[in-house]
């Protein structure tokens, strides 16, 4: 193993969410295309994701969206001010703290139907 | 001082793969890694291979992959490092033997990007003028010493080694921002390429890992900014 | 021992910065739409019906719309970036995949363009 | 057995070597091939920090001839003034070409390059220091070394790297090529020229603490030595004062020139008492001497074998801009804050005065009437040209190495023009493929690293700064020990490829060959002169030794006047 900083981990996830959401996203438009075939097909597509066991898979659809937002933010204040590279570290925690700041309360909202009575 | 060393070998006239051998080597925590690789080869094993020459961290040599990162032999102490030591060959070349990589790919980028001054108008009777200030905007890139340390920590080279690469891309910058050279497009022009600049993808690996401290990542963001905007 | 000049390849610079614009307008859109659809909302409350109504104003389609070109063309154009970062040039690998990518592209803007612009609600609603 | 035709072959990739392919490459029409060990950009040069001496007089008033009188008073009136003159004219022309050529000065406020002060360096010939030293930060030598290869790589030089030259081809006195050795395969190849130049650098590491890279092992010198070239002044060894305690890695003289000053365990100025006029800035031979007698007389630091240099007068930013390399050593290899605390030094085995003897155009000379060999040149550390006489001063190297270097690369252009090519014997490999052979099998049991490190120790306790008689006799009986078991060395390593166990041992046998000549000079030279210092002879003797000293390998002595031009021998004080 290399053992890179904070920068190598923050591609490594930004690739990572980036496919995922990409995969995300085909299945999205495919599901959505049963609208075509009226209300018994797009709700029947649709029940897939009213399972239990799809919330947390839908929190880590969100969770990845928005980290890959988060980090393309961050890459894009890279690519305007290089001089920004110079505090690149401090950008990532900043970052990561913004990150759990804005999903812990997601992840309530999301998953508190799985847990009401 | 005692450290345990983990050195990986291979030596092409005897083994299939590379395989890793063990080492006790009694230290000063002021040793470098360097002074402890030259204990094992002067007194435990002769035929363990390592270039290096300088060994003040000044003439490239002895780029390895120290406990995980890459770094020179002789610029980092055991006290630094711990009583295990392991040390592999750089990532990305193709391993000679042991701890020597085949340099000549690296080299042959850093070749490609005109890594020289190129300004055919007639010189002047004494030096060409620049100012403090334009001397300054190449002052960090000049300090490359083509140790390949960063190019071998980046890990779009590890997956291409078409990449240009961190260092060629600072041999560029050095030229393509130095106020006496003439041939900044035709270098852009090359960097804009598939294989260039655009590649990096602002790991970071090469700046932290940079044994001159250069601010590899920024000069690479400059060098984008300056592609996008002599073409847009 | 001068290199060899390769004739430059002009396009990567576009492609980059297509990227950086594609990100900025997804910014706003895609964060909306999980916000909306998942958070506000969730996939518990959303049925055809609810789609249905959605639809009803053309603002949620041209949103939409843009959402599927945007998304699908900077993901796809992403996903060429990796498959060129592990494959080697003028490689049949590299050729495959794109086309592949290309095909996808297509394929996808297509189907999500037909649903956008041909779902009509009212051809279900008496059935 | 591989064989390359050139129309000329320079061994090695340092300054001196690069500069003069780069004059044969820009001919277009001429075949140029470096051969160097290492590759290029690791050759030592690069470690270079302080500055190139050059009258510019950018900062203030500055005459080539104050420089040129400073080169001969620092050499202790040893230097030939012819070429005295020519470095320090030259080094004018030669620093404007390398501007030219893109070397990154550091720059004055009206875009002039910049100087600074350096040791021995002086104004009205001797009045007080003078801001002679071009320089990038600290890190000039560096900034040569890239900047002569980037041109070299764009003018036609064929480089091969990772080359060991291990023999020089001479056919009845006329060079006609080289043995390398390639590093990767452990195949010899040959190469086959009209003109041969040797530019392998110093030999740092016959001493155990030294500023010298580990592949500074003075082969190109034993190289010739073994053909029956002779070497001239080899007794004449600088230590420099300020090498890192125990490491020897250097603090520049720029330190100084910067502020920077030597204290003793009373935090005394001691230099004040050795050089009232220039102080911390006094030539390198008279501050090591002064630095050994305070460590002597027991005021080292702690009353151990180190003195401190002192920069925590200096504001931070002028460590940060302009010696940021070695305010790094300190930190990197000490733990130690320049601004806050003073750095441990001792001195430092530095730089060969000595070494293959040439003429002012680089070409190698044979004996004491400047005969000489016809296509052989050699210039940079390893040649003696002589410019830097008794004791070298500070900047003075690299403006040799460029300004010589320079003007090989010429003399060859010009000799190329009509050398006719010199057929090579038939196996012209055969001795040293005997002698890597006998080194590869030979079973005695002893270790070329312990050899190696009794020989630096050695070397260090009794032909170091200080000697005397007695110690360099212990010291030559001790080279005929260190030589048997030599001959009895055991290798662990004996494939073909990347054997650098082999290599090793090859160069420990230059090691043995440039320490003897070293020896048997300074046992002979019965007088003390600028760096080679004898208890014994404590005083300079012109009368005697005003002239220059050939040792040939099977132990004949020459001599060669010095020649003196413009400024008589006088008494030296700084
Ligand atoms: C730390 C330090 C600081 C210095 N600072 C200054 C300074 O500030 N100012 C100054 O004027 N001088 C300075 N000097 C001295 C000066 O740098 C050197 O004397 C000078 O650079 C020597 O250059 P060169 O071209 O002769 O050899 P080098 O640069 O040493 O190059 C030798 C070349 O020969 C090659 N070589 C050697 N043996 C073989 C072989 N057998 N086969 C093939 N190739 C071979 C090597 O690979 C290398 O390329 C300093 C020296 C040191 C050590
Ligand atoms: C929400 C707003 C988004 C922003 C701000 C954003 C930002 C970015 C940026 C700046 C890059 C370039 C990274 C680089 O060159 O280093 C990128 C790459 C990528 N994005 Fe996005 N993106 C967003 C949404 C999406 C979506 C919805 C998808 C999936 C369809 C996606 C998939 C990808 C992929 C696959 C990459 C390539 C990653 C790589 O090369 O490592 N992105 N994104
Ligand atoms: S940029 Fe830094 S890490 Fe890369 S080659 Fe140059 S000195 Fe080494
Ligand atoms: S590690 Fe590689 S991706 Fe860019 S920032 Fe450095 S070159
Ligand atoms: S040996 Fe020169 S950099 Fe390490």
């Amino acid at each position: 193993m290399y053992r890179g900083g904070p920068g190598m981990l923050a591609w490594v996830l930004h690739r990572i969410t980036g496919v995922a959401v990409l995969v995300f996203l085909l299945l999205h438009i495919v599901e959505t295309s049963m609208l075509l075939y009226g209300p018994q097909a797009y709700d029947h597509a649709l029940a897939l994701y009213k399972q239990p066991w799809f919330k947390p898979l839908e929190l880590l659809l969100v969770a990845a969206v928005v980290y890959h937002a988060g980090n393309g933010l961050v890459v894009l204040v890279l690519d305007l001010f290089p001089h920004a590279t110079r505090w690149y570290r401090t950008l990532f925690w900043v970052g990561a703290a913004a990150y759990v700041v804005v999903m812990v309360p997601v992840a309530v909202i999301m998953l508190r139907p799985l847990f009401a009575p | 001082m005692k450290v345990h060393v983990r050195i990986k070998r291979f030596n092409p006239e005897k083994d299939r793969r590379p395989y890793w051998a063990d080492y006790e080597v009694p230290t000063d925590p002021f040793d470098r890694v360097l002074d402890v690789l030259h204990y094992i080869k002067w007194n435990l094993d002769g035929t363990l291979a390592l270039r290096r020459s300088c060994a003040h961290g000044i003439c490239g040599s002895d780029a390895m992959l120290i406990n995980g990162r890459n770094r020179l032999a002789c610029k980092v102490l055991v006290k630094d490092l711990g009583n295990r030591i392991t040390v592999e060959p750089l990532r990305g070349l193709p391993v000679i033997k042991d701890l020597v990589v085949d340099m000549e790919p690296f080299f042959a980028k850093y070749r490609h990007v005109m890594p020289w001054l190129v300004n055919d108008e007639p010189p002047p009777a004494r030096e060409r003028l620049q100012s403090p200030e334009e001397r300054a905007r190449i002052d960090d890139t000049t300090k490359c010493i083509l140790c390949a340390v960063c190019t071998t920590a980046c890990p779009i080279f590890w997956g291409n080694g078409e990449f240009l690469g961190p260092a060629a891309l600072v041999a560029a910058h050095r030229f393509i921002f130095d106020s006496r050279d003439r041939a900044a497009a035709e270098r852009l022009a090359l960097l804009a390429e598939r294989s260039g600049a655009f590649k990096c993808r602002t790991v970071f690996n090469c700046t932290d890992a940079c044994p001159q401290g250069i601010e590899i990542t920024k000069a690479i963001q400059e060098l984008k900014r300056a592609i996008v905007l002599s073409r847009a | 021992m001068q290199a060899t000049r390769v004739r430059p390849n002009g396009w990567e610079w576009v492609s980059w910065l297509y990227m950086r614009v594609s990100a900025v307008l997804l910014l706003g859109l895609v964060l909306g739409h999980l916000y909306i659809m998942h958070v506000i909302n969730s996939t518990d409350t959303i049925d055809f019906a609810f789609v249905a109504q959605r639809f009803a104003t053309p603002f949620w389609r041209v949103y939409d719309l843009l959402i599927l070109v945007l998304a699908l063309s900077h993901g796809l154009n992403g996903l060429r970036g990796i498959v060129n970062d592990y494959t080697r040039p003028g490689g049949g690998w590299r050729l495959v995949w794109n086309l592949g990518l290309w095909t996808v592209g297509l394929v996808f803007t297509l189907l999500g363009a037909l649903v956008l612009f041909s779902f009509d609600p009212s051809a279900f609603a008496r059935r | 057995m591989p064989v390359h035709e050139y129309d000329a072959v320079i061994v090695g990739a340092g300054g001196a070597g690069l500069f003069a392919a780069l004059e044969l490459g820009r001919q277009r029409d001429l075949r140029v091939a470096v051969l160097s060990k290492l590759y290029p950009t690791r050759s030592h040069t690069g470690a270079a920090q302080g500055g190139i001496g050059a009258a510019l007089g950018n900062e203030e008033e500055d005459h080539w001839e104050w420089h040129m009188f400073d080169t001969v008073k620092g050499g202790d009136y040893l230097v030939d003034q012819d070429a005295a003159e020519i470095l320090a004219r030259e080094a004018i022309e030669t620093i404007y070409d390398l501007e030219h050529y893109g070397l990154p000065f550091d720059r004055t406020p009206d875009g002039r390059i910049a100087q600074r002060r350096f040791g021995g360096h002086t104004h009205h010939f001797g009045q007080g220091p003078v801001r002679r030293a071009c320089h990038a930060a600290d890190r000039t030598g560096h900034m040569i070394l890239q900047t002569l290869y980037q041109q070299c790589l764009r003018n036609n030089v064929h480089f091969f790297n990772e080359f060991q030259v291990v023999d020089l081809l001479l056919e009845d006195g006329v060079a006609a090529g080289v043995v390398a050795w390639e590093i990767l395969t452990g195949e010899l190849h040959v190469f086959h020229s009209r003109a041969v130049m040797f530019a392998t650098g110093g030999w740092g590491r016959i001493f155990k603490v030294s500023s010298n890279a580990h592949t500074l092992t003075g082969d190109g010198a034993a190289i010739c030595w073994r053909r029956g070239i002779p070497l001239e002044d080899m007794e004449f060894y600088q230590f420099h004062p300020t090498g890192i305690y125990r490491l020897g890695i250097l603090m520049s003289e720029a330190a100084r020139g910067e502020g920077a000053i030597l204290r003793n365990r009373h935090g005394e100025r001691f230099m004040e008492r050795y050089s009232p006029n220039l102080l911390d800035l006094a030539p390198r031979d008279i501050i090591a001497r002064a630095m050994i007698t305070e460590i002597r007389e027991g005021r080292g630091i702690d009353g151990k074998d180190y003195l401190h240099l002192d920069f925590t007068h200096l504001p931070r930013q002028v460590l940060d801009e302009k010696l940021p390399e070695i305010t790094s050593f300190a930190r990197t290899y000490l733990g130690v804050d320049p601004a806050t605390q003073p750095v441990p030094v001792q001195p430092t085995a530095h730089y060969a005065m000595g070494g293959i003897p040439t003429d002012v155009w680089g070409r190698v000379i044979r004996d004491e009437r400047n005969t000489p060999v016809p296509g052989l040149y050699a210039a940079g550390e390893c040649a003696c040209v002589s410019v830097h006489g008794a004791n070298r001063l500070g900047t003075n190297s690299l403006v040799d190495i460029l300004v010589f270097g320079r003007r090989a690369g010429r003399d060859m252009a010009r000799y190329l023009k009509e050398a006719e090519r010199v057929p090579v014997a038939h196996n012209p490999d055969s001795d040293v493929r005997e002698e890597l052979e006998r080194l590869r099998n030979s079973t005695g049991g002893e270790k070329v690293g312990t050899i190696r490190e009794e020989l630096a120790a050695c070397m260090m306790e009794w032909c170091g700064i200080f000697r005397n008689g007695p110690d360099l006799q212990r010291m030559l009986d001790k080279l005929g020990e260190l030589r048997d078991r030599y001959a009895r060395i055991t290798l662990d390593d004996r494939g073909c490829k990347f054997n650098q166990d082999l290599l090793e041992a090859w160069e420990l046998g230059c090691l043995l060959d440039v320490a003897e000549a070293t020896v048997r000079s300074a046992l002979n030279r019965t007088e003390s002169r600028g760096a080679h210092m004898r208890e014994d002879y404590p005083k300079r003797d012109d009368a005697q030794w005003l002239k220059h000293t050939l040792l040939y390998r099977d132990g004949r002595f020459a001599y060669k006047p010095v020649t003196i031009t413009r400024f008589q021998p006088q008494e030296r004080k700084y």
